[in-house]
């Protein structure tokens, strides 16, 4: 019994190496590239010890390049190789005892290409929505109408203005940890506009600490604004806006100071946010204040939305700052977008159809390997 | 004489620890002492590590061994400066001319990686028969995914109303985000709890000794 | 001339790099390579700038006699000593301006910039980011109450996946027979990881994609120019 | 009843207090419970596990000493297994605080691998900034980012860089990532531009937005989330360190919080439906 199941299974090992005895090796331009490498592949059994690879310009001395094994099956050369030249490579088996058994032989011309094809589909999405993005942007900017759903959190802000001017509290507004370059923080401070004309229509008081240099500067401005906006320029207080320190937790301590201090009727998060968070919005529930946050910085959110009373998720906060600030950049940008996700989900519904019916083209297509 | 600095270094250690603890407490002059200490140690970390590791190998080092292979360094060296300049307020605005090309070069790259990373490839990975396997939790949990990343994307549309068909559909989304909110937060409580592990870790073993380090 | 000639930069810097990715051809693929080693050594002096930058604001405060300008004198001490110690004895592995005598490393174990950063800095680092672990403790009491439908499954969420995280799952749960095993807490959070909060997590990442799409081509395009500062 | 509402408003000193308490005892009386490996980390270390003897690797230290309790364990274990594996390391950092990190994890594991030499099979290349810029660079134009390592010697005289110009010879790469720069910035060009295998180590703050890169698209290999991921790599290496006694103390922290939520909800429950009947007496 045992004896024919050896015999079988060497049968069957003599069959599979007679099987795999083919080599096969192909030198060719490495694809979509600037012209500087040459990709080498190979087909050989795994019983092979060791293979090497050798290059040569002239077709008479090879020069070797690397060792390989037969697992690897391919290999760029990209050392010194120009562009419009034909590079010969030799492949050599290698035996257990350091012997070469054999040689193959492949040439290839180094090339590059003008159109990288492995990105069709990024191309063609980019054409879209940058096509789409810019559209409606020149649209609102004629004077287009495009209609922005309300977002629901700016009513609480609202009322939460109503109640710190009945209760005779001031209001603190924190726009994030980053400088203007972060959209963030550009959102937040246009949100902070539209507060601080409130603010200064029911003649209450607003903190807004800062930690950057320059998000003073253009918040002063802003509040500054408001107040002309709303026909009370003498209420504005230039000390309501004020700079802290550019440190994380140095900042933290300190608009937490002024939470305890001033036990404000409402706090307002709005702008990007790190792990300092839950530390502000744990502070100002102790305090008692509503609280309402609004930060794209995925790994916040959660804290926000556990602990806040209101929040605006992710890109809520853009759209709400395009709502108030009605800038027509903004309100393009947003539209454009909007077709994009109409895309992606149409796309998407059509991709899972066709996987569910075996039909695998627009996955493939939108795969970019 | 190495084992006295240690020890000295880890009752330094200790104080500090306490001191950013009695935050808990409230704000006070030790916590506010401590925070200043790491500020300062931070930034002369960064300065010295940029120095060292940066400008020196990437900028000094190839400039002074072969000017005339890498002169054209000094071209961002000069943008560098022009960085600097935003701490002398009369000329703070040359540094747009780096800041500008700063931005570019991230608004460039962000432009196709995310639309690669974040939309191409996660539509991608959305786009399965959830049917495939034949396994009831992966089919249940794949028409999961599907209807959530779907009803998802529809919460955050801004051009249209959320009523009817529309504003139940988003109504899920926000379920969803909701599930995904708690899941993160449950899933965050063992990042703190590590880090008060560790300094628990410090003040019992390394500075009382009551358990192994 | 200063707002005109920084939008033509970043448009010309923006458009080469993303032409670059669809045409591998020279000169596009190894000019955007060159602005990037670029971008490398112009983003050092940037951080050089955020440091000195600190040290100017500090100076300011202290002149002023700000509010707790005492406590800045604090950093601006331990800033210099840091920057001393790296440039006189080097660090770990540089060479500072002055060779390390052999007593020196025998007295504090360590060169002076390394003994700072291992038992100041990582100590007072390290403690102030554990502060998190009582506030989210107290967090999630207060806000984990089953009020309405979103926060009821923000709730079951957070403690499902709380419990399957850790250990106690497995204890808690272990015995039911393996036929069952979908029922067991560990299996359940990691369900819950797996697809409803991927589902979530990727409509948030999937639009916050096409918002930072948006923002880059406005940038590009000179449209958004709030990061150049003032009006 | 009274005691219902006091459910509701439980001084958060108290809270704090218990937290301390409860992290404390375990760590003193080294309780443990018994751990499962999870699909993400299996992933991982079946990844480096596949590697041939030999290939060189990329870790990134993209973390401070802020996070170091979450993953330095895992630094250690990786390296521990890169090493019996005979893999080659080539580290480097987009933190600048990475670098002492790496070094001290170094440290800690070439103590056990005596025939371990710098240069060779290990190289520290130090700190860079410009995040996902710098690592486009350095995937198209590897020795220009890196002409030194952290200690400034070139490295064309390590062999362990020997013919790197950029991830073409790189087996994979793994990203031990606290925040911004880090796993995700790695994914989008070694994985998404440049078609390596990346896989990662993060903060659990991190891990839940990273997961939907773990797909069939295979964009993120394996996953190790937090200190449970790290323990649970420990436990596959066969080397269980401070991760492994960490979750002890993990298990009975996350106790008393979920105690404390049931404790908050019962009162919640209790009072308002005290109001309801309160509200039905008198319209």
């Amino acid at each position: 019994m045992r004896v024919s199941v050896f015999f079988t299974l060497f049968i069957l090992l003599l069959s599979l190496s007679l099987f795999a005895q083919e080599v096969t090796f192909l030198a060719q331009d490495n694809p979509n590239d600037d012209g500087e490498a040459i990709k080498l592949e190979w087909v050989a059994p795994v019983t092979i010890f060791e293979l090497v690879l050798a290059r040569s310009e002239d077709n008479i001395t090879f020069t070797k390049i690397a060792r390989v094994t037969p697992l690897l099956r391919t290999y760029i050369d990209d050392e010194n190789i120009e562009d419009g030249k034909e590079y010969s490579y030799r492949l050599a088996v290698i035996n257990d005892e350091q012997e070469v058994e054999q040689y193959y032989f492949s040439a290839a011309t180094a090339s590059a290409q003008w159109f990288n094809t492995d990105k069709i589909s990024l191309l063609i999405m980019a054409i879209f929505l940058a096509s789409a993005i810019v559209y409606f942007i020149l649209h609102a900017r004629r004077g287009g109408r495009l209609y922005i759903r309300k977002i629901s959190g700016l009513d609480t802000m609202e009322e939460a203005v109503g109640r710190a001017t009945e209760m005779g509290k001031p209001i603190v507004f924190v726009p994030g940890i980053m400088d203007l370059d972060d959209m963030q923080t550009i959102a937040g401070l246009n949100i902070l506009g539209h507060l601080a004309t409130k603010v200064a229509q029911y003649d209450s008081t607003i903190h807004v600490p800062v930690c950057r240099s320059m998000v003073l500067s253009t918040a002063k401005e802003i509040v500054k604004e408001s107040y002309l906006r709303a026909g009370r320029p003498d209420a504005f207080n230039p000390d309501s806006v004020y700079y802290l320190t550019d440190d994380q937790f140095g900042y933290v301590a300190g608009v937490d100071g002024i939470i305890l201090r001033e036990k404000p009727a409402a706090n307002f998060y709005l702008g990007a946010f790190y792990a300092e968070s839950l530390i502000l919005a744990e502070t100002g529930f102790e305090s008692g204040a509503i609280q309402i946050a609004g930060t794209a910085m995925p790994t916040q959110i959660p804290f926000f939305v556990a602990a806040c009373d209101y929040t605006l998720i992710g890109e809520e906060l853009f759209a709400a700052s395009a709502y108030l600030s009605n800038e027509p950049n903004q309100l393009g940008s947003l539209k454009g977008q909007d077709v994009g996700k109409a895309i992606i989900i149409v796309v998407l519904l059509a991709g899972v159809v066709l996987e569910m019916c075996g039909v695998h083209f627009l996955k493939d297509f939108l795969n970019l390997h | 004489m190495e084992i006295v600095m240690h020890r000295v270094g880890i009752w330094i250690g200790a104080f500090l620890t306490f001191a950013i603890f009695s935050f808990l407490y409230k704000d006070n002059p030790f916590y506010k002492i401590a925070e200043q200490i790491f500020i300062g140690i931070s930034a002369g970390y960064w300065f010295i590590y940029t120095i060292y590791n940066i400008l020196i190998p990437n900028l000094f080092t190839p400039l002074s061994a072969d000017f005339t292979q890498n002169w054209i360094l000094l071209l961002p060296a000069l943008l560098g400066v022009l960085m600097l300049c935003r701490l002398i307020p009369s000329i703070d605005w040359v540094s747009r001319y780096a800041l500008a090309m700063v931005v570019g070069t991230t608004a460039g790259l962000f432009f196709k990686r995310y639309l690669q990373s974040d939309v191409l490839n996660q539509l991608n990975a959305t786009m399965l028969n959830p049917f495939a396997s034949g396994n009831i939790a992966q089919i249940i949990g794949e028409l999961i995914l599907i209807v959530g990343t779907i009803t998802g994307i529809v919460y955050f549309f801004f051009s249209k109303k959320h009523e009817g068909a529309f504003g139940a559909t988003a109504r899920v989304g926000i379920y969803f985000l909701m599930i995904s909110f708690g899941a993160a937060f449950g899933y965050t409580v063992m990042a703190r709890i590590s880090l008060l592990i560790g300094r628990l870790n410090f003040l019992l073993g390394d500075w009382l000794g009551i358990i192994k380090p | 001339m200063r707002r005109q000639i920084p939008m033509i930069i970043t448009f010309l810097v923006g458009t080469l790099i993303i032409v670059s990715e669809f045409i591998p051809h020279k000169p596009f693929g190894n000019l955007s390579t060159t602005l990037e080693g670029w971008f490398l050594i112009i983003s050092g002096f940037a951080i050089i700038l955020g440091q000195l930058s600190l040290f100017k604001v500090n100076i300011i405060k202290i002149h002023r006699r700000t509010p707790n300008w005492q406590y800045y004198i604090i950093a601006l001490v331990s800033f210099s000593i840091m920057v001393l110690c790296g440039i006189l004895w080097g660090t770990q592995q540089q060479p500072g301006l002055l060779t390390v005598r052999e007593g020196m490393l025998n007295f504090f174990g360590y060169k002076p910039f390394d003994y700072i950063f291992k038992y100041f800095f990582e100590n007072l680092s390290a403690t102030m980011f554990s502060l998190l672990a009582f506030f989210m403790a107290s967090a999630s009491y207060r806000a984990f109450r089953a009020r309405s439908p979103e926060s009821t499954l923000l709730l079951i969420a957070a403690v499902l996946v709380m419990l399957g995280r850790t250990t106690i799952g497995s204890t808690l749960t272990g015995w039911i027979p393996n036929s069952l095993n979908f029922l067991q807490l560990p299996k359940i959070a990691s369900f819950i990881m797996k697809y409803p909060n991927t589902a979530g997590q990727r409509a948030i990442m999937i639009c916050a994609g096409l918002g930072v799409i948006g923002s880059s081509l406005r940038i590009i395009l000179g449209i958004e120019r709030s990061y150049l500062g003032g009006k | 009843m009274k005691i219902f509402e006091r459910f509701l408003t439980i001084d958060r000193r108290i809270i704090f207090l218990l937290i301390f308490i409860g992290v404390a005892l375990p760590l003193i009386f080294m309780i443990t419970f018994n751990l499962e490996v999870t699909e993400n980390v299996q992933s991982v270390y079946e990844l480096l596990q596949e590697m041939e003897p030999g290939t060189r690797i990329l870790i990134s230290f993209d973390y401070d000493p802020s996070t170091k309790p979450e993953i330095q364990p895992m630094a250690i274990a990786l390296l521990q297994q890169a090493f019996t594996n005979r893999l080659r390391v080539i580290t480097t950092a987009l933190w600048p605080m990475g670098v002492q990190m790496c070094n001290e994890a170094y440290e800690t594991v070439s103590a056990e691998y005596p025939d371990i030499e710098y240069g060779i099979d290990f190289i520290n290349l130090g700190y860079k900034s410009g995040g996902m810029v710098t690592i486009n660079h350095m995937a198209k134009d590897f020795r220009s980012t890196f002409p030194a390592d952290a200690g400034g010697v070139p490295i064309d005289d390590f062999p362990i860089m020997k013919g790197i110009k950029n991830f073409d010879k790189i087996g994979c790469m793994i990203s031990l990532s606290a925040g911004d720069p880090g796993l995700k910035q790695w994914v989008m060009i070694v994985h998404d531009t440049f078609n390596k295998p990346v896989a990662g180590g993060t903060t659990a703050v991190q891990a839940p937005t990273m997961l939907p890169y773990v797909n069939e698209q295979r964009q993120l290999i394996g996953l190790l989330g937090g200190l449970k991921g790290a323990a649970e790599f420990e436990l596959l290496v066969k080397k269980p360190g401070f991760a492994t006694k960490g979750m002890g103390a993990q298990s009975i922290a996350h106790l008393i919080i979920i105690l404390f939520i049931v404790i908050g909800n019962i009162g919640y429950f209790v009072t308002r439906k005290q109001q309801d009947t309160i509200k039905s007496k008198k319209p």
